[in-house]
């Protein structure tokens, strides 16, 4: 196991105060800190090397070039990808949409004449599968693939404890893709993913899994999966901002229409046509997040002397202990599963009689930075009847003080608001 | 703890919740949603014979925004179009005001303990969605200030 | 006027060898250097405020939406324009693809049945007007909407000299949108766009600037453009990688359907329907690159410092210098005006009997950095029947040393390649 | 200054072509282009009624990429591709060391004077172009040592 204590002096922020009193930050379900390392290869970067990639012969242009690819190439590794199976996006949302873009690119093109790959084509009659604990970010671009085309938006419904409802007759012969959240990032939820990848594979439709919320918490092969394509972002696990990660199987991508078009996806350009770079390249268009993509291998290799099944028995550890602190406070009951049985470290809760925006910022006033609302699960909080939640969510810097310490935080909310009018003054 | 945010005022509102869900004849209502956080409120606005507004509200979401919404109705139920736009403006003027601001009491009354919330960025928008909802229903009623001011 | 010398103290990779030889950038056309100002600033939001942006109500959350919309406003107010709209893009290219898909977008959706705004509807008999100088960003994303929708792309084409051809007539009746560069990459022509938005404005269509080379080398103002939509990139501009701007009336940005579609762009979300946040946050599905915003807004306060005006001024001289420079060499032919109207800092050319690629190789072992190649412009290169060409681009940390360096490098290359054999050992 | 690049093999090949543009029976082309720069190259190839390969080319590009292809021509015409195949093979293999390779000249001939390339990531694809239209052209016109071997 890994020493908490020492790798949180690689997070400076962790030793500010907020309110008047130290952070006690559990929101990295949100977005992670990003350790001391990471900054400073991103720094190293463009202090030594910055230039544009894939765009010039000179000497810096080559080590820039040399640098993003084998950024990529530890990316990949990290998952147990092939390099050219990992293309750079701006965060998962970015991926997702991709896909999604795929679709009604290469419907718009059939539609004109022009020859795609049959497996992007829908229409009316088609389906696209999705659940009802996916974030907004894994619902709204098939929502609008959608309305765009005629398909049809199905969907697996939950259990009371949060689990996902697998009926048969949801994925059928008219289903052409479906989609699922590995983990959920509002119930803390791990789906039997491949389970599902193979139900799509037998009605010969594609899959994805969402996996924004487990590569940074666990050990995770993108081969094991059963998937066709993955996306995930990169801040939610110590990387910086505005760098994600679309993985997709190689002959898949490289039947896909491009997305993004610009410079760098091209092979030849005429007024009238053009013709497209392979994959990844094919989804790069444009100046990429260079300085970016090198932070996110140097978190990579961050995590990998970790261990990520380390971190994964670490976090494992600290939401037992949650759930377990969290059944001892009467009136407060967890929105997801409370064992620990195939479920991460997001644990979301409300608390009787108080709103969970109440229960948030008076922890917050304690230097508690729990995230309340609906986490972009919407209907996952219609679907339990809650107007949202306050959520938890821990990473490798967090111990059980800080879990203590969002205890503390609820029970003085209670206090408050039970008690009530006394507390001004 | 907190005590910039939650007055006592606040609570009280927030416990005791007035003008919530009265029946009114309601030329015209607005329904309006915080995306970020799920709070939902609707408010309707209605006439009395003598010109002034009738107000109602329905909704759910924290403490902030359900007080606000019955600090509201308390404040503008009874005044005329004309009365209410400088309370509402001076509403708005202090939720933007980042707790730079001495509210006036003269004019503001129960709603000076919304003077902390300016501090909270994250919240404004709780203490506002009512208001937002009220103006939006206003002018859907052609109730506003300036058009009585047109019409008269 | 500011002094080169001082400020080059705040670019360390400018006092790096390449090559065994000291680095001579002029390849600031393809990617800007980056100011410790501009790094110190990205690296201080991550150690000390660094959360999910709009997605929480915690006080990091707060300080760091604080950030990312002041940032807005700073960068805003350096062109001239309304908050509300500016949109954080990764890069140019994607801003002006964001644009292109609400047309086949709003296309699709008028397909179904859906209401969209009309001005974005596009098919057979429509057109779409670009130039024979834009960069593929600005070329295929038009037209691949072409390709999906049956609408027709038109071109101005190019004089001898390296400008616009604007005949009559390529803008008609027809026509749904224009979209020029403001400054050619290639070239360095600056184009009369107010006059061809003007043009686009009067036959009813939409018009579009690509910003790229403009508002990093000159005082750009976007309410003086004539246009509806302008796009560029951070990088170019002293600021980070990952991040651009679209820059959008509002009325017409809230008249468009989404693009990249999740968290953050909703109103409400349901299942089976979704209603979207006004612009700019209808643009900005996902977490955004936060650290790269306030880098870029950083990066606008270094340049006030400097002034714009100088900018211009100091670029305006080294380039007059180098095209007489460049105008001595025997076999040294400029691809692109020759003269200083309305030309920018990018100065391509070819040298008689040395591919450019060798040109631009020999300059590098020389420690000049310029960039060879058809620079995204491939048709460009066709329209002046060159394979391509060495260019040389400045930037505010260049002076005519830079310059005759690079006038240098390419003797040597013409010794060389004219001696030929003597030269191995 | 860059001798480890331009040797004088290469400007030697550059200024005085071999197999450019030669008129033969061609089985199959192909046709490759470096997106980067604009490099363009065309292959041919044909067989000898002995067997052995007949190749042409033609393209245009810098001083690497039109070496290469006349060494490539100058060192494939006339072998069957059998023979060719380890040839090949060294190429590709030489131009993937960054450098840290010491070429066979035995195998390689003149195309040992490419080694410098190898440590100029951009300048790899010039030097690979033709050869990877040579290839390419091959498996079209079923010429390849496999294809030999099995057929045979
Ligand atoms: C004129 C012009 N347009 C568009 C672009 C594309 O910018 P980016 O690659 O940063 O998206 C560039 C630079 O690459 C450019 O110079
Ligand atoms: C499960 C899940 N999917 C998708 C996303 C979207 O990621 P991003 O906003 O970085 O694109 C998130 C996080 O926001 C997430 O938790």
């Amino acid at each position: 196991m890994f020493d908490v204590d020492k790798l949180r002096a690689d997070f400076p922020i962790l030793s500010r105060e907020v309110r008047g009193v130290p952070l006690v930050y559990l929101d990295s379900g949100a977005t992670s800190q990003k350790p001391t390392q990471v900054l400073d290869a991103e720094r190293h970067f463009y202090e030594t090397s910055n230039a544009a990639v894939h765009r010039g012969a000179h000497a810096l242009a080559e080590e820039a070039t040399d640098a993003y690819e084998a950024a990529r190439q530890t990316i990949a590794s990290f998952v147990g990808a092939q390099v050219e199976e990992i293309v750079f996006t701006k965060n998962a949302t970015e991926g997702i949409n991709l896909v999604a873009y795929a679709f009604s690119n290469a419907t718009d093109k059939a539609r004109q004449g022009i020859e795609v790959d049959r497996r992007f084509v829908v229409g009316p009659g088609d389906s696209i599968v999705v659940t009802e604990m996916e974030h907004h970010a894994n619902l709204i671009p098939w929502q609008e693939l959608c309305a765009k085309t005629g398909a049809t938006l199905k969907w697996f419904g939950l259990t009371e404890e949060g689990r996902l409802d697998i009926s048969p007759g949801v994925i059928d012969n008219t289903t052409k893709f479906v989609s699922v959240v590995h983990q959920s990032n509002l119930l803390g939820t791990i789906n039997p993913v491949k389970k599902i990848m193979d139900m799509a594979h037998a009605v010969g439709a594609l899959g994805m899994v969402d996996l924004c919320q487990s590569v940074p918490h666990m050990s995770v092969n993108v081969n094991e999966l059963g998937a066709d394509f993955a996306s995930w972002s990169g801040h939610k696990m110590l990387g910086p901002t505005g760098i994600g990660i679309l993985w997709g199987k190689s002959d898949l991508l490289n039947a896909m229409p491009p997305f993004l078009s610009g410079g760098s996806m091209i092979e030849m350009v005429h007024m009238d046509h053009s013709t497209y770079a392979p994959a990844p390249q094919r989804f790069e268009a444009g100046v990429p997040m260079a300085a970016q993509a090198i932070g996110l291998a140097r978190a990579c290799d961050y995590l990998n002397e970790l261990g990520m099944d380390n971190v994964f028995l670490h976090e494992q550890e600290l939401t037992a202990y949650a759930l377990e602190e969290l059944a001892k406070i009467p009136g407060v009951r967890v929105i997801g599963p409370t064992d620990m049985r195939d479920r991460g470290s997001a644990v979301s809760f409300v608390v009787e009689g108080i709103h969970p925006h109440d229960v948030g910022h008076l922890m917050d006033a304690k230097g508690v930075a729990v995230r309340v609302g609906h986490h972009c699960c919407w209907p996952t909080c219609r679907r339990f009847d809650v107007p949202a939640t306050t959520r938890i969510t821990t990473y490798i810097y967090n111990d059980k003080s800080d879990i203590d310490q969002a205890i503390a935080g609820i029970k003085s909310a209670q206090e408050f608001f039970g008690s009530g009018i006394a507390v001004s003054a | 703890m907190s005590e910039d945010l939650y007055q006592e005022i606040i609570l009280d509102h927030y416990k005791n919740p007035r003008g919530k869900k009265v029946e009114i004849d309601s030329l015209a209502q607005s329904y309006q949603v915080n995306p970020t956080c799920g709070d939902e409120v609707t408010v309707e606005v209605g006439q009395n014979p003598d010109g002034t507004l009738l107000v109602s509200y329905d909704g759910q979401g924290c403490s902030i925004s359900q007080a606000s919404a019955s600090v509201m109705s308390e404040l503008i139920n009874g005044k005329t179009p004309a009365e209410a736009a400088p309370i509402q403006e001076a509403f708005m003027e202090l939720m933007k005001s980042k707790g730079q601001l001495e509210p006036d009491e003269e004019v503001l009354e129960d709603a000076i303990a919304f003077a902390g919330v300016s501090k909270y960025p994250a919240r404004i928008k709780c203490a506002l969605i009512s208001w937002m909802a009220l103006s939006d229903a206003q002018i859907k009623a052609q109730l506003t200030a300036t058009t009585t001011t047109r019409s008269g």
